[in-house]
């Protein structure tokens, strides 16, 4: 894990799409890419030329009290002479009254503004009678040149490349403004006390990422080409190569800054020893003084979750979707139908802090923080994260294997759309729709994925799938809700909106040879019946199947007459039991697994498959394991809060997993303690 | 629905006690004092075997069959809370005091019992208390298992979510 | 949802109590599509923009203001008979708006101190929200409510979906338009982290600390910043005065006001401080 | 006039009460009640009544400073919370001798334009016009005459707009702070509502010319007038006291020419000058005692209206008054976004003095006092506010024993309709009052008639 940690963030690709030199240029090397000098005097020079190449140059600036990034017309609105100095809460201008425009480390603002912008239009949705249709937005990714970035902020571009670039599924509107962007860098000669990138390997010194790279010293700056495109700008420069002396005092100077930081934030063992503190007393103690505000995670130049909001027209046919930044901090982000899976801040601020340190390296190879101590800046109450780390590090733990998704094309705005071929019902408040003009993706799902489900004016809903027919899928819905009442409500020839298929699906290949135990309540037998079919369909292939089954009455279960299909076979034992009922009802009355409290078979020939309420879940999982069943071959599924369903938007996020996905099956030894903990 | 089927187990109190849940694991002094006052009883489907309220006559382990633990609801008449099957116990309360029934057992199906007389087995547990430590724990596990499950059923876990008062917005 | 154009026009009322009617304002302030919302639905009951009476029922009531007389306090429970939903929109109506201030002093001193005849003085010794008095179905914020917020709830209702109305912290706004925050880089204080958002950032992108009128967000923790506040080195009623305002009467917000020295102004403690309303009658 | 032979009327039997009620006067911002008795034809009492809850405003802000005041007084009223925050901020400001930069003082009068912009177009459209035309509201109004209703929406929208480009949003605005404003707009923030303007002020041309030509019941009655005056411009937020009779105030000075009264069996505090007279504030008066300080365009338009004597006895006809200040207020804007130049520093600092902070302003209905005790730290130790509409009840009052007899024998409703139309021309901001309107007429001379 270690070497992995400290993995240097070469950028995936490199901003302007060309490969970059695999290892970093030291300062004392002279080849093609420098090092050359730029006379302060002909900074000028650099700009008009960035604006000559038809780009909007995104630098630094004096504003309301802070130096950020704007756009950046001249060399006077550099931030001539101004510094910072910069604490827990609190953040600075001091004049230096020097020519200095580099001068300062980092202020709130960060390019994540402009590769992740707070607000992105997705599609606008429409319904014509009963026709609905989804057109994605189209958006422009402005020639864009950053100039100061620095080489945390270098890191932190490189994080988001694995995120959003790196993964089984891309974000194109991201992967369009890197790439039409260039990056002017520069080494750090000065950091604020909130500063740690040498703790996280990222800084002071920028290694790859840039296109140039500028270290600038009281009469200009030593400067270097990083790419192709830098190298090309550097020969329309006036420059000269750089003399030893400049080279020498460059160096100097970014040596110093690195020596002042130190090494605040230890990470050897430090994602194992976090991940072992999930119960840590510590958390509530932060609480009392976190407010859940999220500017952390705004400032951050990495965080990366987001929301989809709708705003429609007074009669829901016409409705837009935007992307947000949204943020682990706020209630609403892990709300499901029937509460926030966070609903105490301790809860939000660690698995912030986990994510960040600890199971971002699962997902991502690096850490999620690059040390350039924003949030510790600008927390309002001063928090300080590289203090709270150290409160809470105990000894390693033993760590689970991360889950490996499966590839499959598709972006959060994008719908297809499909025509409804007819609509039973189930039970009181439970659907099933036959969907038909599927993608054909979806004809090959697998069993246990589901889709996203979209009517214009409704925030999509994830919806397993509970059929594979010839040419249509089954979705059996219950109403939980407007959204989903929404759907139910459709009919024959009306259209919706799908995207997937998408998530982990029951390892059916895994039952072959051995017993098979499916135990489920209420609706989840839905997402079970395409394995109960596969199953079914080569029977010969598996030894005893056993399907347990509770509902909340008789009247409560789905599939009423292929249950009793499947009892009819007698290749399959079917035991159903309600939690209540009246005479008329002869079976079972109790919970589900009553119904093998004192069965005699053997856990230990059997895989497990359970679908259902949480709490259900576990008292299943309880009853399995006692019956010897290892923890790999139970398979379980999660419900969380699904916005994107491609673990780019963070909603979904237990511990070090996307539900959406990584999941939703999941066999308990990868939930490990996840499973059944709170808050998370 | 359930392919459950009925097999006929061994008629002989002390073999259909060993083979039992309760009675595997005990002494064989034990199975054989239990067994000494116990009988093999076959019963029609709508007996009623325990009745709530009333004092329980009987401790009993169920052999086969399946017996329906009902409760009388005003305005909704007899709800079934828990069904019984064979190899778990019936009738607890006859030895645990004030020993009246916390529900209506009545047969849903044919059953075949071990019945142990209320009144001589709490004579005998009080006599050995070797005994009594080896039959009172199996009853409270049975009884906690209720109870837990209870829990869960109490949970009401298949509800529909109603967001609406949850979240105090009907719409 | 293919049957949503086909729904009959919903009856909506607007009606107000103790307050400066300027949330029901808010409503003529949606110009561009008030004469679309008043196709789409029934305004029944409006006395401020018309002459045309109901006393109900409605299928929406937004209402203005905090119970702050007698006949007020009557009146909201016959309003919460006549409602489907009943929708409370603004500061006063959700946490009892600024008069809710005169809940910490003695009532008697503050008839005294603006009327010559306090015995003509028909008034309840607390201002309340409504929601002390009668079930809400959702409590709009903000002093004045949002107009954007307003439009959503009316689209929601007339379309059938929850109201996607967002319980986070102003600074999510702030910081989304990029904003600096004035705490940190001005020392201003700012009760944005605690605050719901809704104002679009409003105070904080004008140069000002957030001063709360769009009451706590879920989870408020103003303990801690007010703590921080104090640490800063205000002291008492320096700390309490930034959270008197227009929803010092919130749960969160009224304990740190009480943990310093209740709000500036006050005639001494009333001894016992009212909690409710019509209970609380002098 | 037919109140002047009502008591030779044969359908008269002496003795007998004939009561008219109207449960809630509408189309008011809040409410109130009035009872009127008539012996004969003649009024003998007109007694506005007002009982809603008190909000204790003089008595909420003991304690705070003068940028909390600002925040607090804005929401006395809605719909005028500008008002309330420029009669504080300029009492403040005058007491510690603050002299504020010329672009700030420009920016203050421009928020003002954009408060008598949305509140007169408000009242002119949304809530006066309906009499005239003869609908129960703007929106049923629309069914017939969207254009207008539209017209008058965009033109409300322009002053939501100004207010929000100076001051964050349309109500309770944020950026008043005593020393200037928190911010300072940008000339770019002002380009979308100027060029809004541009049509707006053409609409408000036609405004005055369509309501000039909407005929009001008859009435001529003279009443002392009270309004600012400033000898360059016309009055928002400086210049002098003034009345018909002569009196000439500093706008601190309102105490020495005024006093409030508690009337039994109201939350209002009534006004009446030192000699006990009643007397009218707002549109009307203004237009009567400093027409000639008008904008050009707004002065053209009310002369060729011809009314303008009529405005000074009808009260009827403020809504041509109040359209001729709509007018004033968008060209005015306009000229001052034309020459704005951004101020080199939206605030200055002060230092807090002991001593007693007043001044008047105009709000749109009318005078707005403000009073202010303020101690050593800059604590409000006690305060005095004096909204128009209080001010203006005894006109009210006034106003209806004038007009009443000639309504008596017009069928019931329509009796009670013109009657509450002559409240509803006053455009009483009740919820600066907070006060509730309940028309009740005892005609002592008439029989128990069933109108």
């Amino acid at each position: 894990m270690v070497a992995d940690e400290r993995m240097p963030y070469a950028p995936y690709p490199s901003p302007s799409g060309t490969a970059v030199a695999a290892t970093p240029v030291p300062v004392t090397s002279a080849n093609g890419s420098g090092p050359w000098f730029l006379a302060r005097a002909n900074l000028d020079v650099l700009l008009d030329l960035l604006h000559e190449d038809d780009r909007k140059i995104i630098g630094p600036t004096v504003a309301d009290g802070a130096i950020v990034y704007a756009e950046i017309r001249s060399v006077e609105d550099l931030p001539t002479g101004i510094g910072d100095e910069q604490s827990p809460g609190h953040y600075d201008l001091v004049d230096h009254g020097d020519r200095r425009v580099f001068d300062y480390t980092v202020g709130p603002l960060s390019p994540k503004r402009w590769t992740f912008p707070p607000v992105v239009p997705l599609n606008v949705g429409r319904r014509d009678g009963k026709a609905v249709s989804f057109e994605p937005s189209v958006l422009e990714a402005p020639r864009l040149a950053f100039l100061g970035v620095r080489a945390c902020e270098l890191a932190a571009l490189g994080i988001q490349d694995r995120v959003f670039l790196g993964g089984p599924y891309t974000d194109e509107d991201y992967r369009n403004r890197r790439r039409s962007a260039l990056v002017i860098a520069v080494n750090c000669t000065t950091a604020s006390s909130t500063c740690f990138c040498t703790s996280m390997g990222t800084g002071p010194e920028a290694r790859g990422g840039y296109d140039l790279v500028l270290t600038e010293l009281d009469e200009g700056f030593v400067v270097r080409a990083g790419t192709p495109e830098g190298a090309d700008l550097v020969a329309h420069l006036p420059v000269r190569g750089a003399d030893a002396g400049q080279m020498f005092r460059a160096a100097e100077a970014i040596g110093k800054v690195a020596a002042t930081m130190g090494d605040p934030v230890p990470t050897a063992g430090l994602h194992d020893r976090l991940l072992a503190q999930f119960d840590s007393p510590r958390w509530a103690k932060i609480a009392e003084r976190c407010l859940s505000c999220a500017n952390c995670t705004m400032v951050c130049p990495t965080c990366f979750c987001s929301s989809v909001t709708q705003r429609s027209d007074l009669d829901g046919d016409v409705s837009t979707s935007e992307r947000v930044w949204d943020f682990c901090f706020t209630a609403g982000f892990a709300k499901v139908a029937g509460g926030s899976f966070r609903s105490r801040p301790r809860d939000r601020y660690r698995q912030w802090l986990t994510h960040k340190f600890a199971t971002w390296v699962d997902q991502f190879g690096t850490f999620g923080c690059v040390g350039c101590g924003r949030c510790i800046t600008w927390c309002p109450v001063g928090i300080d994260i590289r203090a709270e780390l150290l409160q809470i590090a105990p000894p390693l733990a033993a760590r689970p294997e991360p889950a490996r998704p499966r590839p499959i094309a598709s972006t959060p705005g994008s719908f297809a759309t499909a025509r409804i071929v007819s609509v039973r019902p189930e039970t009181a408040d439970v659907m099933t729709l036959t969907v038909g003009d599927v993608d054909p993706a979806f004809l090959s799902g697998e069993f246990g994925q589901f889709a996203m489900v979209a009517v214009p004016a409704f925030p999509p809903l994830p919806i397993s799938i509970s059929r594979f027919g010839r040419d249509t899928i089954d979705l059996t819905i219950r109403a939980a809700g407007p959204a989903t009442a929404s759907i139910i409500g459709l009919g024959p020839r009306d259209e919706i909106g799908l995207r997937g298929p998408l998530g982990s699906s029951w390892p059916i290949e895994r039952a072959m040879g051995h017993d098979v135990v499916i135990v489920t309540g209420g609706i989840g037998l839905a997402p079970l019946r395409p394995l109960i079919d596969g199953l079914l369909a080569q029977r010969e292939r598996f030894d005893a199947i056993r399907l347990y089954y509770g509902a909340r009455t008789p009247n409560d279960q789905l599939y009423r007459e292929e249950l009793r299909g499947w009892a009819a076979r007698g290749d399959i034992d079917v035991q159903l039991t309600v939690d209540r009922a009246h005479d008329d009802w002869t079976g079972p009355v109790g919970v589900v697994t009553h119904l093998f409290d004192r069965a005699t078979w053997d856990g230990s020939r059997s895989l497990a498959f359970v679908c259902g309420p949480e709490r259900m879940m576990e008292a299943t999982v309880d009853a399995l394991e006692a019956r010897g069943l290892a923890p790999d071959r139970i398979f379980v599924t999660l419900e969380r809060h699904m916005e994107c369903g491609i673990g780019l938007c963070g909603h979904c996020q237990t511990g070090r997993l996307f539900v959406c996905r990584d999941g939703p099956v999941f066999s308990l030894a990868q939930l490990g303690d996840i499973f059944g903990r709170e808050g998370i | 629905m359930s392919v459950s089927s009925l097999s006929l187990p061994p008629a002989d109190p002390v073999s259909a006690l060993s083979a039992s849940w309760f009675g595997a694991g005990l002494s064989p002094e034990a199975v054989a004092r239990l067994a000494g006052i116990a009988e093999v009883r076959d019963v029609e489907p709508g007996t009623e075997l325990v009745s709530e309220g009333q004092i329980t006559e009987a401790f009993s382990i169920v052999l086969a069959g399946r017996v329906a633990l009902r409760t009388l609801v005003p305005e909704r008449g007899m709800v079934t809370i828990l069904t019984v099957e064979a190899g778990d116990i019936l009738g607890w309360s006859a030895i645990v005091p004030p020993h009246r029934g916390t529900s209506t057992g009545i047969a849903i199906e044919p059953v075949q019992l071990l019945e142990l007389p209320g009144e001589r087995l709490r004579v005998l547990l009080r006599s050995d208390h070797a005994l009594a430590a080896s039959v009172y724990p199996r009853v409270l596990q049975a009884v906690s298992r209720r109870l837990s499950a209870t829990r869960l059923q109490l949970l009401d876990l298949f509800a529909r979510e109603e967001w609406s008062r949850r979240e105090g917005q009907p719409w | 949802m293919a049957t949503v154009a086909a729904r009959p026009r919903l009856r909506v009322g607007i009606v107000k109590m103790a307050s400066c009617d300027g949330c029901q304002l808010t409503l003529l302030d949606l110009e561009d599509e008030l004469l679309a919302l008043a196709d789409r639905f029934e305004i029944v009951e409006f006395p401020e923009a018309s002459s045309l009476r109901s006393a109900g029922p409605y299928d929406v009531l937004l209402v203005e203001g905090s119970v702050s007389t007698p006949d007020q306090a009557e009146e909201i429970l016959e309003l919460r008979r006549q409602a489907k939903l009943l929708v409370t929109i603004g500061a006063c109506a959700s946490y009892g708006g600024i008069q809710a201030l005169r809940n910490w002093s003695d009532h008697d001193a503050y008839r005294e101190a603006v009327y010559a005849h306090p015995e003509y003085i028909e008034s309840l010794a607390t201002a309340t929200p409504i929601a002390e008095h009668v079930k809400v179905d959702l409590e709009l914020h903000g002093c004045p409510i949002s107009p954007e917020q307003l439009r959503e709830v009316l689209v929601s209702v007339a379309v059938g979906r929850r109201p996607q109305i967002r319980e986070e912290a102003v600074c999510l706004e702030c910081k989304r338009k990029g904003a600096v925050c004035v705490m940190v880089a001005q020392g201003v204080p700012c009760l944005g982290p605690v605050t719901q958002s809704g104002c679009n950032a409003l105070c904080p992108t004008f140069g000002r600390g957030c001063y709360g009128c769009f009451g706590p967000r879920e989870q408020a923790n103003a303990t801690s910043l007010a703590r921080t506040f104090a640490l800063g080195g205000r002291e008492g009623v320096e700390v309490s005065r930034l959270f008197a305002g227009f929803t010092g009467w919130s749960a969160p917000f009224r304990s740190v006001i009480a943990e310093y020295g209740g709000p500036p102004g006050m005639t001494p403690p009333a001894e016992t401080r009212p909690e409710g309303g019509s209970d609380a009658r002098r | 006039m037919h109140g002047d032979d009502g008591g030779t009327l044969t359908i008269d039997a002496p003795g007998v009460e004939r009561e008219f009620k109207v449960p809630y006067i509408t189309r008011v911002e809040g409410e109130g009640s009035l009872s009127l008795t008539v012996r004969d034809g003649v009024v003998v009492d007109a007694r506005l009544k007002i009982f809603e809850a008190p909000r204790y405003f003089e008595r909420l802000v003991v304690g705070r400073t003068g940028d909390e005041v600002l925040d607090i007084v804005a929401r006395i009223c809605g719909i005028c919370p500008i008002a309330y925050q420029m009669s504080a901020v300029h009492a403040f400001e005058d007491l510690y001798g603050i002299r504020i930069d010329p672009s700030v003082r420009a920016l203050r009068r421009l928020l003002y334009c954009g408060e008598w912009i949305q509140s007169h177009a408000l009242h002119v459209y949304l809530l006066h016009a309906p009499d005239f035309l003869g609908y129960p509201s703007a929106l049923a109004m629309a069914a017939d005459h969207r254009e207008i209703v539209e017209q008058g929406l965009a033109i409300k929208r322009v002053g939501n707009q100004l207010i929000s480009a100076l001051g964050g949003r349309p109500v309770h605005p944020v950026s008043v702070r005593v020393g200037g404003f928190s911010r300072a707009p940008r000339r770019a923030d002002l380009e979308d509502v100027r060029h809004a303007l541009d049509k707006a002020v053409e609409q408000a041309q036609a405004t005055v010319r369509l309501v000039a030509t909407w005929a009001p019941p008859e009435l001529s009655h003279p009443q002392p007038l009270v309004a600012m005056r400033h000898p360059a411009e016309y009055p928002y937020n400086e210049g002098r006291i003034v009345s018909s009779d002569g009196l000439d105030l500093a706008p601190g000075e309102w105490g020495t020419g005024f006093e409030e009264l508690h009337l039994e069996g109201t939350n209002a505090l009534h006004a009446r000058t030192l000699d006990g007279q009643v007397y009218l504030l707002g549109p009307t008066a203004r237009i009567a005692l400093t027409a000639q300080a008008l904008h050009p365009l707004a002065f053209e338009a009310l002369a060729e209206t011809g009314l303008r004597d009529e405005i000074r006895v009808n009260i009827h006809r403020s809504i041509v008054a109040r359209a001729v200040e709509l007018l004033h207020a968008l060209a005015e804007a306009r000229d001052i976004i034309d020459g704005y130049r951004p101020p080199a520093e939206p605030r200055v600092a002060f230092t807090p003095r002991p001593g007693i902070a007043a001044w008047s302003t105009e709000a749109p209905r009318g005078l707005l006092h403000h009073r202010y005790e303020v101690d050593e730290r800059g604590h409000v130790v006690h305060a005095q506010i004096v909204p128009p509409t209080s001010q203006n009840q005894g006109a009210i009052e006034a106003d209806l024993a004038a007009f009443a007899p000639s309504v008596l024998d017009l069928p019931h409703a329509e009796a009670t309709h013109q009657l509450e139309m002559l409240i509803r021309a006053y455009d009483p901001c009740i919820s600066c009052a907070t006060h509730f309107l309940d028309l009740r007429i005892v005609d002592a001379a008439r029989g128990e008639g069933t109108g």
